[in-house]
């Protein structure tokens, strides 16, 4: 054991012991701890296994860099690969397991791949593996794959909620460090809205690891008060476990709440995750510096760790990270940890300074040998430290120890600053590079370059009031408090190279690039710092290189003799760490994904038996099966057939339904259809076709003149919503001179359709208006009464089926009743509900047309509707584009319907048209099946279909080729209408 | 040099010091025969189409950034040719031969890895559609499979079959489909073309077209003057800006499309799925991440970078069609920026411009058509013929009439 | 962009309530000539930097605005009624 | 042929769901009147013509005029003539639905669907606002310090209805 818990310290409860297990071994942490503070209080340094060398890897970090410590956290449906260790609270139950190992975290076989190291350069694999072709795919693939990734996932679906919400501020402060309460603080005071998020489970940020004290009182408890001051204060929002993920245009963050990700099971009714859209006036970037690690051979080794996260496992949850300590580190920021190592009794042989001149003079007072101008070299062990080489002078010398804390310099934290395209700027003076501050978001504190508690406090204060001023909104930045023991860093030279390096040096510690993987790189030609990462892989792993780009950009720096500034960054993008699937779906998924649209017949078709089918968002009833029909096509034959003998009723609510006034009503309708509409009688209605600008076929329907300015206009169901927009388009868009007022009116009205040769007779029984053929022709359109004038309905006397029938329209509450009452009236005549699918026969069958056909690439002519394209108007949608050649060539596909030469034989839709006796060959399709269905009436499958010249084509012998099914069906061409094509029917 | 097993393990055993770059620096000559715009995969195969089947050598390719950052370095690496119309399924077909043996020819692997792409289906209309499609592919001698929700569950019993809100009723599948390491395309296509004599120009960005009399003369770039006797723009997302400079505008807009890749995994995900129900598409890379995408933000672009609420409907899709994502964590989103046309089709042709070719209009679907576009495009630029398979990408369809709209969706590129 | 686009009627509001439409062009004469009416249903300048188009406030106000956007920053400039745009520019 | 019409308002079977912060119930399918007037600017003289019902704006030129009683056809008539010209009326009595959200929660609950900024500046009582709830569009009106009220079209009640639920369970 190495690692170990101090007996006193730190913010952790140690009234509320906690147990967890780790690859099975029962352990104990206490509420306070992470997982990863928790492995290192029992000893455990050992935690993962990097992903191509399967090198042992202990915890780096104690933050959300940390690029080893990763491992599957939870069970079933709530397991949880490559979870952080530094950033998972423990909890009393909590089972984490080690990844990338195979039989054991101790004993890997993987780590055999080290020793072929030589020939798993970077990007060995785009060199091989390419003979012979066939092994590919089949040998070196699957292998590949198989060692790949980290963490398994469940394949469980996940029993937790997730949700999504929406917040306004005029302040966002993104990091509660010392910088971030500073600001909130003074917004806060000032009475602005402020949101204040950090991803820590505590605000504080390095306060909370820090021996400093502010005010008079140690940092953390600062830390503290000043947290429950702003949770006090009702403009404020605190938002711990909350990591603002990305950074959006319009100053929309994303951010990502762990509501109960810390619990062994969540709460029933609260989410475990919420997503928050916080709509910021301004934004503070307070969000720190990340230490950066040094380049030295086995710098990836157990034991080994950054200097401020050693500091953090030391103060803030009183664990040792080893019993006898080094530091190697750049700058001042190592004799911090220096002295809190001494003071919590922890062996310190050495400061390794790589400076000539060391700290400044007076800032360490402690016991510890001081090494300047000297450099680690190399580091030792296997699964543990057990000693490092320092070069020095010429000379190296080595020293036995088993824990190295490391610290090469700062990179501020300036991710969601560069999110929107902003490019950062290489700083000589500060070692990194640095956001500048932008319209709307500016940097403070370490996350600007700033060191010392005071300077951050102070600056965290003095943006809020910078940004708040910018919004109007009057702060002052107040006094700073009085800061004592800090042990302030300032930027030193960044260390890149260290020469004489004998083992592995680690840059990107997940994907286990090293640095001779980036000497390749550029030797190859990759060396654009884009390329680099692209063939090395460096920074693409989960921490997507927090630790290690800087790093990189320098050696690349090195190596092209040029400065950082000019290698410049990879692109900073969302998320800056990683996001569940969950957070982001919210509740929207399995049933929920979509909200359900209900017709007000629902009720009615459910009672009458219907099976549904999704439509859209509808649900519409598709058939009404009855006691002993086995099949739907039973079902629907009988539909069928009752319909062309007695009568059906069919609840067409869903088709889109828009009402049109205004004086200018009709002559907006001739200029959005491409027929006639000015001339329409009132009580009369009349199909229409809407084109496209482009001249191809948009939407179809029946349009009705109420009155002289009210039109009722219909569309079909799945282009509702798209012609109301372009209703609105035109009307306010192209002709806002015309008075013409839309309202979709869908919901208003349940509508049924009743067909057949005895609609009349039953509908007249609730009809208090005479209804016979002469008071009420063929395409008549009418206000009516009903039930001896109990409500009020619309009827519409058109025919989608062919027969005689009619479209009622009555308001929406009362649909289901008037429809029960039409069934019972209608039963004893026969009448049957019918559905969808019986719809799509008897629409078949009369050879009307649908999307099917209606497919966007259909101008009127194609489906015989060429002479309803008025010649006589200047101007409708899609006249101007209609007289092209390939719009009016002969051989466009044009419909036709088509049967099967054997009666007995049927075919699909989706089957393609060959000429009789062709080759099989798309060269030779002439078409396809549009639509297809079984007709009673005919006798036979029967189908609409796109045929090259089509109409010309009638009587024609084909091939119908579904060469998916294997069904090849000698079929006819024929004329579209299969029913009473002199539409006598409609007449009587 | 050549790559294989042998010169890994020779280099291995002397440090790694004896690699070559992978494709020179050179500078700039003052005038080429054919210099390409846009070092992408479609440039880059066309320079290496044109040395190595039609002779052509003196070929440069400029590229404003290094080579790949443009959407061959940013797509989700799906290959198929489940194409729907005649114009389109024979090309898309001839590229899925081309990559089918692509490594060997070029000496660099790209990871051609058919492991299937499927299509969901959700409804009968859906159904219906796919039969058309998948009948077309067919009669085209391309392999395509009607699978029913049973055969769909035995590959992928952890998609949503039970709890969907639109219940999943079968794939439409071509087992040939697959993906294709991005990067790996660039860089062979550059190696190879490189190896043939052509130069390969990086941070060389096009600024101007220096024309006389009807004709190209050559490119104003950052780094020069550059003559040529014969232009041919392959500057994908950019066309528009590249055909400004000679006076052209294109049907087409500029959107941008966002793709994203989770925390690497364990195998979780064999093939290509895409959803019917919504806009969302997944495979698993060689590398561990789940690699997805859906629709397009829907507005112009240029800015290579989405929007949250697009990201929000991918993985509302995403968890809609497999429950288990939930846990499972997205890393990085980025976008790229195409060129959507306004049927959705490409456009590989001569221009009113006598010697200036263009090779455009790929909307989101041009990365598998890489190796065909590059072939076809060297064709037309070395033969002034298109070739066979990519007759019907022409640029007057439009003004003409003879559409290629697979979606039916008319003349808004972001409906496409 | 955008993530918030100000409605002239609603005020600042997500992109998901919008529909976009594309480039903010005003319909030619009826008479105007194959050319002119090739041009406006299938060319586009498709400029990068500012950038007018049709957004329509669909789940809210349902009027259709013109907005003004960078196509490279993402910035919107001016979002106006598309009826108020017809009258004084479109023609 | 008499025959005993049944209304059934879609949110009929839903009694309220109280919990302690926040109170959803389904109100009264009484009368909801689209009001769409010839051109957006117009408008003035609408209040004297309609008198004090409650008129809440819906989109430039348009208002919906809301009420818990039904309307008889005659009433229908009436309101329409007075209107005239300077508005016509689209009756939606059935095609909208309203659900009443009250308590110190209510906004809370409604942040997690809307983008609108429901803060008291931004957001005053008597103001409202079509929008999204999730991905249900709806008109949205304040009518006290901490309640609102929805107005949904009828077919997508039932959704709303059950994801507000939903969004409200953690205020139990
Ligand atoms: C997110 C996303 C996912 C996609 N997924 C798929 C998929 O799964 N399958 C599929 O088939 N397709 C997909 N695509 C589409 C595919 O990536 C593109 O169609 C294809 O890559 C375009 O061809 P290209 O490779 O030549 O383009 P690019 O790689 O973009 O090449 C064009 C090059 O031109 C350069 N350039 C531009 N202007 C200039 C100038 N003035 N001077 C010099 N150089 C210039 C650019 O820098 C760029 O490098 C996807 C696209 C995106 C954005
Ligand atoms: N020279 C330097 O640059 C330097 C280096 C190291 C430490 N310091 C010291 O660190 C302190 C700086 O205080 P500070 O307040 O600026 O930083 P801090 O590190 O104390 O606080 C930053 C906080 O932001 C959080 N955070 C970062 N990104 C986030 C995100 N996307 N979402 C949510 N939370 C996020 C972090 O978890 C952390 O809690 C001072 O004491 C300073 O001396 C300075
Ligand atoms: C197929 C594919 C897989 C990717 N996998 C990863 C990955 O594992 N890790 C990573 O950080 N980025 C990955 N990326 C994203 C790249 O890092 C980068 O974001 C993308 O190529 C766009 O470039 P840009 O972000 O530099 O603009 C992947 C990209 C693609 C196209
Ligand atoms: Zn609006």
């Amino acid at each position: 054991m190495t690692s170990y818990r101090l007996s006193q310290g730190g913010l952790i409860d140690r009234a509320r012991p906690l147990s967890f297990s780790f690859d099975g071994k029962p352990m104990s942490g206490f509420a306070g701890d992470s997982l990863a503070s928790a492995l290192l209080a029992n000893g455990q340094r050992l935690m993962g296994r990097s992903f191509k060398y399967h090198r042992p890897r202990g915890v780096l970090t104690a933050g959300a860099a940390e690029p080893n410590a990763l491992m599957t956290i939870g069970k079933g449906g709530r397991t949880e690969p490559n979870t952080r260790a530094t950033l998972q609270e423990l909890y009393d139950g909590l089972t984490a397991r080690s990844q990338n190992r195979w039989p054991s975290l101790d004993f890997d076989i993987g780590a055999l791949n080290g020793l072929l190291s030589p020939f798993l350069s970077a990007g060995f694999y785009y060199k091989t593996f390419m003979w012979p072709a066939a092994f590919w795919e089949k040998l070196y693939e699957p292998f590949i794959r198989k060692a790949a990734g980290l963490g398994e996932a469940a394949k469980e679906s996940d029993p937790d909620s997730f949700e999504k919400c929406w917040a306004h501020c005029d302040l966002l402060v993104i990091g509660a460090g010392a910088t971030g309460l500073a600001a909130a603080l003074t917004a806060g005071r000032a009475g602005a809205r402020v949101i204040l998020v950090d991803e820590q489970a505590e605000l504080g940020g390095s306060l909370l690891s820090e021996t400093a004290t502010i005010g008079g009182v140690p940092a953390a408890q600062f830390a503290r008060e000043a947290t429950a001051e702003l949770e006090a204060l009702p403009n404020v929002r605190t938002l711990a476990r909350t990591t603002a993920f990305g950074r959006y245009d319009g100053n929309v963050f994303g951010a990502v709440e762990r509501v109960q990700k810390h619990v062994a099971t969540p709460q029933v009714g609260r989410p475990v995750e919420r997503l928050w859209r916080i709509v910021a006036g301004r934004a503070l970037l307070a969000t720190g510096a990340e230490e950066r690690p040094l380049v030295f051979g086995g710098n990836d080794i157990p034991g080994v760790m950054m200097a401020g996260a050693a500091r953090s496992y030391l103060n803030r949850t009183a664990v040792a990270p080893a019993r006898q300590m080094a530091i190697f580190t750049t700058n001042d920021s190592g004799y911090a940890l220096a002295r809190d190592l001494e003071a919590c009794g922890v062996a310190l042989t050495a400061i390794i300074d790589s400076r000539p001149e060391g700290a400044a003079p007076g800032l360490y007072k402690g016991q510890a040998r001081i090494l300047t101008d000297a450099l680690v070299r190399d580091a030792h062990g296997g699964k543990s430290l057990s000693a490092i080489t320092i070069a020095r002078q010429g000379r190296t010398e080595t020293l036995r120890l088993d824990g190295l804390a490391v610290s090469g310099g700062f990179s501020p934290v300036i991710h969601l600053a560069c999110h929107r395209g902003d490019k950062p700027v290489w700083s000589d003076a500060q070692g990194a590079f640095l956001a500048e501050d932008r319209k709307g978001l500016a940097l403070a504190g370490a996350a600007a370059g700033l060191s010392g508690l005071a300077a951050c406090y102070e600056a965290g204060a003095r943006k809020a009031v910078a940004l708040l001023d910018q919004l109007g909104i009057a702060a002052t930045a107040g006094s700073v408090p009085t800061v004592e023991g800090d042990i302030v860093a300032p930027a030193t030279k960044p260390l890149w190279s260290i020469p004489g390096i004998r083992g592995k040096a680690f840059i990107d510690f997940q994907n286990d690039v090293h640095r001779a993987d980036l000497a390749l790189a550029v030797r190859e030609g990759y060396a654009h710092v884009e390329l680099a990462k692209r063939y090395t892989t460096n920074g693409m792993a989960t921490d997507q290189g927090k630790l290690s780009n800087v790093n990189a950009i320098g050696l690349l720096a090195e190596a092209r003799g040029v400065s950082p500034a000019e290698v410049g960054t990879t692109t900073f993008r969302p998320f800056y760490t990683p996001v569940s699937f969950g957070a982001l779906a919210g509740s929207s998924h399995g049933k929920h994904f979509q909200p359900v649209r209900q017709s007000p017949l629902h009720g009615w078709a459910k009672k009458n038996g219907a099976r549904f089918v999704e439509t859209g968002l509808w649900y519409r009833s598709a058939w009404f099966p009855r006691t002993g029909e086995t099949t739907w096509r039973e079902s629907v034959d009988r539909e069928v057939r009752t319909v062309r003998e007695a009568a059906g009723l069919c609840d067409v609510s869903m088709l889109g339904k828009i009402e049109i006034t205004g004086k200018d009503a009709a002559l907006f309708l001739d200029r959005v259809y491409c027929n006639g509409f000015a001339n329409l009688p009132v009580g009369k209605a009349r199909y229409g076709l809407m084109l496209r600008e482009d001249g191809f076929i948009y939407d179809d329907g029946t349009t009705s003149r109420l009155a002289e300015d009210r039109f009722f206009m219909t569309t079909t169901t799945a282009y509702a919503a798209g012609v109301l927009n372009h209703l609105e388009f035109c009307a306010q868009a192209l002709w806002p001179e015309l008075d013409v007022r839309l309202a979709s009116v869908t919901d208003q009205w349940a509508q049924m359709a009743i067909a057949g040769p005895l609609a009349r007779t039953i509908l007249q029984e609730i009809v208090d208006e005479d209804i016979s053929n002469e008071a009420f022709p063929f395409l008549g359109a009418r206000a009516v009464s009903l039930f001896n004038g109990a409500l009020k309905g619309r009827l519409f006397r058109i025919s989608f089926s062919g027969e005689l029938a009619y479209e009622l329209a009555v308001p929406a509450g009362y649909g289901e009743s008037v429809a029960d009452a039409l069934m019972e009236i209608g039963k004893p005549k026969g009448l049957c509900a019918y559905g969808v699918e019986a719809l799509s026969v008897l629409r078949i069958e009369k050879g009307h047309v649908t999307h099917n056909e209606i497919n966007g690439t259909v101008v009127p002519a194609d489906l015989g509707f060429g002479r309803m394209v008025s010649a006589k108007k200047a101007d409708f949608i899609g006249k101007h584009m209609l007289a092209r050649e390939g719009l009016t060539a002969g051989n466009r596909h044009q419909l036709v319907g088509v049967v099967p030469l054997d009666p007995a034989a049927s075919f699909r839709t989706g089957a393609h048209i060959l000429a009789k006796g062709a080759a099989a060959t798309l060269e030779n399709s002439l078409g396809h099946v549009s639509s297809s269905c079984y007709s009673p009436h005919v006798g036979s499958t029967i189908g609409l279909a796109l045929v090259r010249a089509g109409s010309s084509r009638h009587g024609e012998e084909v091939m119908i080729w579904n060469g998916l099914r294997g069904e090849y069906t000698p079929g006819r061409l024929c004329d579209p209408v299969f029913i009473d094509p002199e539409n006598a029917k409609l007449k009587i | 040099m050549r790559y294989s097993a042998l010169s890994i393990l020779k280099n291995g055993l002397f440090g790694n010091k004896g690699w070559k770059p992978a494709w020179r620096t050179p500078a700039p000559k003052p005038h080429y025969d054919v210099v390409i715009v846009g070092g992408g995969g479609h440039g880059l195969a066309t320079a290496y189409y044109l040395a190595k089947e039609f002779g052509i050598t003196n070929v440069a390719v400029v590229e404003k950034g290094y080579v790949g950052s443009g959407n061959v370095g940013r797509n989700t690496t799906i290959i198929r040719s489940n194409y729907l119309l005649q114009g389109n399924n024979p090309f898309y077909e001839l590229s899925m031969k081309l990559w089918e043996g692509l490594e060997q020819d070029f000496n660099f692997n790209a990871m051609v890895s058919q492991r299937g792409v499927l299509n969901l289906y959700h409804s009968d209309a859906q159904r219906d559609a796919y039969t058309r499609r998948g009948n077309a592919m067919r009669l085209h001698g391309v392999d395509a499979d009607l699978l029913d929700r049973e055969a769909v569950r035995a590959i992928l019993p952890f998609l949503d079959f039970d709890n969907a809100r639109f219940p999943i009723q079968g794939g439409l599948l071509q087992k040939r489909g697959g993906t294709v390491r991005h990067d790996a395309v660039a860089w062979g296509y550059a190696r190879g073309a490189d190896l043939r004599g052509v130069d390969i120009l990086q941070n060389c960005e096009v600024t101007g077209i220096r024309q006389s009399q009807g004709r190209v003369l050559g490119v104003e770039t950052t780094r020069g003057f550059i003559g040529c006797n014969k232009l041919a723009l392959a500057a994908a997302g950019n066309s528009s800006r590249v055909a400004e400079m000679a006076g052209l505008k294109l049907p087409m807009e500029s959107h941008v499309l966002q793709a994203f890749v989770s925390e690497g995994l364990k195998p979780f995900i064999d093939g290509v799925v895409t959803f019917g129900a919504g806009h969302f598409y997944v495979s698993q890379s060689d590398k561990g991440g789940l690699v997805f995408g859906g629709d397009i933000d829907g507005y112009n672009s240029y800015a290579q970078r989405g929007n949250l609420a697009t990201v929000e409907h991918v993985a509302e899709a995403g968890k809609a069609m497999i429950p288990a994502l939930s846990r499972i964590r997205v890393l990085r989103s980025w976008g790229g920026v195409m060129d959507m046309s306004m049927d959705g089709s490409p456009i590989i042709d001569r221009t009113p411009i006598d010697n200036l070719y263009l090779n455009a209009g790929w909307c989101y679907g041009g990365f598998k058509a890489t190796p065909a576009s590059g072939f076809c495009f060297a064709h037309l630029i070395a033969r002034d013929l298109p070739q066979t398979t990519a007759s019907a990408f022409r640029l007057d369809r439009f003004e003409r009439g003879y559409l290629l709209d697979e979606k039916g969706q008319g003349a808004q590129p972001n409906l496409h | 962009m955008a993530s918030l686009i100000a409605c002239p009627h609603c005020g600042r509001r997500p992109k998901e309530e919008f529909t976009v439409k594309g480039a903010a062009l005003a319909r030619p004469e009826p008479q105007a000539g194959a050319d002119a009416w090739f041009d406006h249903v299938y060319l586009r300048d498709n400029p990068r930097g500012p950038y007018q188009e049709f957004w329509h406030h669909t789940s809210g106000c349902r009027r259709w605005l013109v907005v003004t956007r960078d196509t490279a920053t993402h910035e919107v400039e001016e979002a106006r009624d598309a009826a108020l745009w017809n009258r004084e520019t479109a023609r | 042929m008499s025959m005993t019409l049944r209304h059934h308002p879609v949110l009929g079977g839903k009694a309220a769901l109280r919990l302690k912060d926040v109170t959803l119930e389904a109100l009264p399918e009484g009368h909801v009147l689209q009001l769409l007037a010839a051109a957006p600017e117009a408008g003035p003289g609408l209040r004297e013509r309609i008198g004090d019902s409650d008129l809440r704006p819906l989109a430039p030129g348009q208002w919906l005029l809301i009420g818990n009683a039904p309307l008889t056809p005659e009433d229908l008539t009436g309101l329409e003539e007075r209107l005239k010209p300077v508005a016509d009326i689209v009756d939606q009595s059935h095609g909208r639905v309203r659900i009443a959200l009250s308590g110190p929660a209510a906004r809370a609950v409604l942040a997690k669907g809307t983008a609108v900024n429901l803060d008291a500046a931004a957001f005053p009582v008597g103001h409202a606002a079509q929008t999204l709830i999730g991905h249900i569009g709806a008109h949205l009106a304040r009518t006290g310090e901490d309640s609102f009220e929805l107005t949904v079209l009828r077919g997508f009640a039932e959704s709303l209805w059950d994801d507000l639920a939903q969004m409200a369970a953690e205020f139990a």
